[in-house]
């Protein structure tokens, strides 16, 4: 077991984390908060993986520096879209009736 | 001449995305046109070319595969392009008369279509799993800026939780490659498939193809996974919604059934197999009876492709740990069902979008007598219904009877309950749409006529859909040439 | 033996910082906490010797992605407690 | 608080994806990889144009993902946009008086505009690049909005899409020629490679920094209605 490994792990755990909260949380900014959250658990597993000898692999490096940016770009776009949602209908999620928070 | 089609099919759409992104709406409709031209013109080259030599594959940037990315181009590749190039230039010829050029956010309709088209053709010709990844985002972003094109708040709901759908199955898909990158080191599919077959069967990647099957069935709007299709599909301008029934939820199939055709026989399992087959079994029969119920035109359209999808899924009982034969003509039986539910259900689409227009309400009962004024529209919808249905001589018939003489030359008769009850459901909602239209005492006598050309496009897609099944043979054809081994060590 | 600690550590502050920010009673303290998480990230990409990644994680992930989330909290918090009341909820 | 059975299925559902997942890393752990791409990069880095290997990654041998993925940043720039209704960025609630953030945006922002430049040009031979750069620039630039700075490039203009595309566009061009001119899509010329990938570099941080810059722009959501350019009143 080495560090890189570790880390790769860490990642699962994040994967874990991050789905819970992405299925069970109703705000859209906390959802989206989990989608990040899971994403950088993948880009974890995806070097720490890699990288399980200890030797640096620019290849997945590459691959995650590509993943960053598709995920703030879809980030932000969800900011806007969620906020202009939130301007019109005056929600912050997808439920259909505003009422009764569970969980 | 190969790289010259190779590169104009690669450049166009993204150049032209550029291009229209510096225009407002008009010019940016006259410069698309010429786009789809350019764009029809490649891809029908391409296809001739691998009609005539066969497949090859192209490596990007000079680079061969581990190191660089390699497109494959191969006889499957080439008709989903040539049938996204029809698909698409028909939506968008449908789209430049339909939409308003008056608002002024129509003008983000045409970059943001062209880079649609874009990610289409990068996932039809992808051999990278990396590069897939990437292509699926492009088209997911897109498909949701179509989707929120206007921002009310009723488009931007549905245009949320489709994005939030897409984000979640991409990154499902992600941690697959990243699963499988670790232990192959490798992301070109050609080189995994060969290193799978040398050692056979894994746990850890059988646990990332399923990873991957599943963010891809998220993608494709698989029964139970399909409840953000409807809102989506449904609330979207008219050639929005074509475009994303016809193409868009066909490209995450086209990658889970590339996946499972090279890795299934080693990674997957009879249970994984059954299981997506149920699944798309209950797809079909649950999303046809929702179509039946619904009150709103579009929701009816939009419920049954989550019935039409439902039979994509039986590929993978069918072609698991099957013979041969059997196993090619499922493939078949699947590609022309996925060719012939983009061209039927872009035309139901656009004529459901001309009724709508024509009548000024998206309601069923609405429909009430539009069949004196607006009987061109309505019989487009009736002929893409017949392909629906199955009936044939319709595209749609061939492919469930390839699907049919799959399931009983596999001995799983039980599929044949699904391609009968389907057929049967089907035919339920459409004639619902025929008898709302039919019924004579409507008080409006008042009808929007919209122009010929509206009215033209969806009958050429349903008449293409209706005709496939008599040319079924020649567009299979392609599907069996030899392709070039070799590539993606 | 001092570099599996640290690892240790960072990773355990990675793995709380991340059900801090889902399970903050504030969304505005959640969107710190997401902020934390992505500065401790830039460490892992760091021990991991991906200083690209880190130098990445810090301005994108930590700084953008950060400032747009407090933007848009601060948004959504400003106008009465938001209809679900995710946050004004008493655990 | 309730236990719904829904709640307990997502926990049963994550638990088992989580361990899945765990046996599944474990597992792959145990296995030497058959092929090492690490050497082939290393192997074919002399003939990439720049010396760092994530770089040549990024921007030579895998250039189709990183062309691509620029085109996502576009969409999302565009999709974005095309919610903004602003009428002007010279919003008054955001010209702060705050002389913290004045002193801030005052010392920072300079320094800020230096760290990009460096990351770009590092780019080249160590870490730092095209991302990181942008990334940085647009930071500065969401600074000197906070402090009130208009920026009137910003309003949804033919300016800002020309800013918005400009990498882009350019990365593409360079493609185009590239295929025309030699075998392939992308595959740079050998005497020009490393030229080739400043330029696009350069322009790339440009224009991520302006799409980024975009979105956190047309984020806020205010009543006003204003006609684009091109359009009367």
């Amino acid at each position: 077991m080495t560090s890189s490994l570790l880390y790769a792990f860490a990642g699962v755990a994040l994967c874990g984390i991050g789905l819970f909260g992405f299925i069970r949380l109703r705000h859209l900014l906390r959802k989206l908060m989990a989608f990040n959250l899971m994403g950088s658990g993948v880009f974890l597993v995806m070097v720490g993986l890699a990288q399980r000898q200890g030797e640096p692999d620019p290849v997945p490096q590459a691959l995650v520096l590509t993943g960053i940016v598709v995920a703030i770009a879809a980030t932000a776009l969800a900011v806007v879209l969620i906020r202009r949602y939130y301007h019109l209908s005056g929600q912050t999620t997808l439920d259909e009736s505003p009422k009764e928070p569970s969980q | 001449m190969t790289l010259w089609l190779m590169a104009g099919l690669l450049f166009t759409p993204l150049a032209w995305a550029v291009l229209t992104l510096l225009m407002d709406f008009r010019k940016g409709r006259v410069v698309t046109w010429l786009g789809m031209l350019v764009q029809l013109l490649v891809s029908l080259g391409l296809w001739a070319v691998v009609a005539g030599d066969g497949g090859f594959h192209y490596a990007l940037g000079g680079w061969q595969a581990p190191l660089g990315i390699e497109l494959r181009v191969d006889g499957l590749a080439v008709t989903f392009v040539l049938l996204t190039a029809l698909v698409a230039a028909a939506c968008g010829w449908h789209a430049s008369i339909y939409l308003d050029p008056a608002k002024s956010w129509h003008r983000y309709f045409w970059p943001l279509y062209w880079f649609l088209w874009a990610g289409l053709n990068a996932v039809w010709l992808g051999g990278d799993l990396f590069n897939l990844y990437v292509g699926l985002e492009l088209i997911s972003l897109s498909a949701v800026g179509l989707v929120a094109l206007g921002g009310q708040a009723a488009a931007l709901r549905a245009a949320i939780r489709y994005l939030l759908a897409a984000l979640l199955g991409s990154l499902a898909y992600l941690l697959g490659v990243a699963l499988i990158y670790g232990q192959s080191g490798s992301l070109s599919l050609a080189g995994i498939a060969r290193l799978t077959e040398q050692s056979g069967g894994d746990p850890g990647l059988a646990f990332a193809l399923m990873l991957m099957m599943f963010g891809l069935a998220l993608k494709t709007a698989l029964f139970p996974l399909h409840r953000w299709l409807p809102p989506a599909h449904g609330i979207a301008k008219s050639p929005v919604s074509a475009l994303l029934s016809a193409l868009v939820v066909k490209a995450s199939f086209y990658i889970a059934a590339r996946l499972w055709l090279e890795l299934g026989d080693e990674l997957g399992s009879y249970a994984l197999a059954q299981g997506m087959g149920l699944l798309g079994g209950t797809a079909v029969i649950w999303g046809s009876w929702r179509a039946f119920l619904q009150p709103k035109l579009k929701q009816v359209v939009a419920y049954s492709s989550v019935a039409q999808i439902g039979y994509l899924f039986l590929l993978f009982p069918l072609t698991w740990g099957a013979s041969e034969a059997v196993s090619m003509q499922a493939q078949q039986g699947i590609t022309l069902q996925v060719i012939s539910h983009a061209l039927a259900k872009a035309a139901m689409f656009l004529a459901a979008g001309n009724l709508i227009m024509s009548v000024g309400s998206n309601r069923v009962e609405a429909l009430a007598g539009v069949s004196r004024f607006l009987p061109f529209s309505l019989f487009s919808f009736g002929l893409a219904g017949v392909s629906l249905m199955g009936l044939p001589p319709s595209g749609g018939f061939a492919a469930k009877w390839l699907l049919l003489q799959a399931s009983l030359g596999s001995g799983q008769w039980w599929w044949l309950v699904v391609l009968l009850l389907g057929g049967l459901l089907s035919a339920g909602y459409v004639f619902r749409i025929y008898r709302a239209s039919f019924v004579e005492d409507s008080d409006i006598d008042h009808f929007y006529h919209p122009p010929r050309s509206l009215e033209v496009i969806p009958m050429i897609l349903a008449l293409l859909s209706l005709g496939l099944g008599l040319a079924a043979e020649s567009v299979l054809s392609i599907m069996a040439l030899p392709f070039e081994e070799g590539g993606g060590v | 033996m001092i570099d599996w600690l640290v690892d240790g550590l960072l990773v355990l502050a990675i793995l709380t910082t991340a059900i801090a920010t889902l399970w903050s009673r504030h969304l505005f303290r959640a969107v710190v906490m997401f902020i934390a998480f992505g500065l401790l990230m830039a460490l892992a990409w760091v021990r991991l010797r991906a200083p690209d990644i880190a130098l990445a994680e810090a301005a994108i992930g930590a700084g953008l992605t950060g400032v747009l989330l407090l933007d848009a909290a601060r948004h959504l918090g400003s106008r009465g407690m938001g209809t679900d009341g995710q946050e004004d909820r008493p655990k | 608080m309730m236990r719904s059975p829904g709640l307990v299925l997502a926990i049963v559902g994550c638990l088992a994806f989580t361990a899945g997942l765990a046996a599944a890393v474990g597992h792959i752990a145990g296995t030497p990889a058959p092929v090492s791409l690490p050497d082939v990069v290393v192997d074919h880095l002399a003939a990439s144009g720049v010396e760092h290997p994530v770089t040549a990654v990024l921007l030579n041998f895998r250039s189709y993902d990183t062309l691509l993925e620029i085109g996502v940043l576009v969409i999302a720039g565009i999709a974005g946009i095309s919610m903004a209704r602003t009428t002007s960025l010279e919003d008054p609630e955001l010209r702060t008086t705050d002389s913290l953030l004045y002193a801030l945006q005052r010392w920072f922002v300079p320094l800020m505009l230096m760290l990009a430049g460096y990351l770009l040009w590092a780019g080249s031979d160590r870490p730092g690049g095209a991302f990181q750069a942008g990334a940085v620039l647009a930071a500065s630039g969401v600074m000197m909005r906070l402090g009130g700075i208009p920026m009137e490039f910003l309003r949804p203009g033919l300016l800002l899409r020309i800013g918005l595309a400009l990498g882009f566009a350019v990365f593409l061009l360079v493609a185009l020629a590239s295929a025309f001119g030699g075998e392939a899509f992308l595959a740079y010329p050998k005497a020009f490679t490393k030229p080739l990938i400043m330029t696009i570099e350069t322009l790339l941080t440009f224009s991520i920094a302006m799409v980024l810059l975009a979105l956190f722009v047309s984020a806020p959501v205010n009543q006003a209605q204003e006609p684009e350019e091109g359009e009367q009143k």
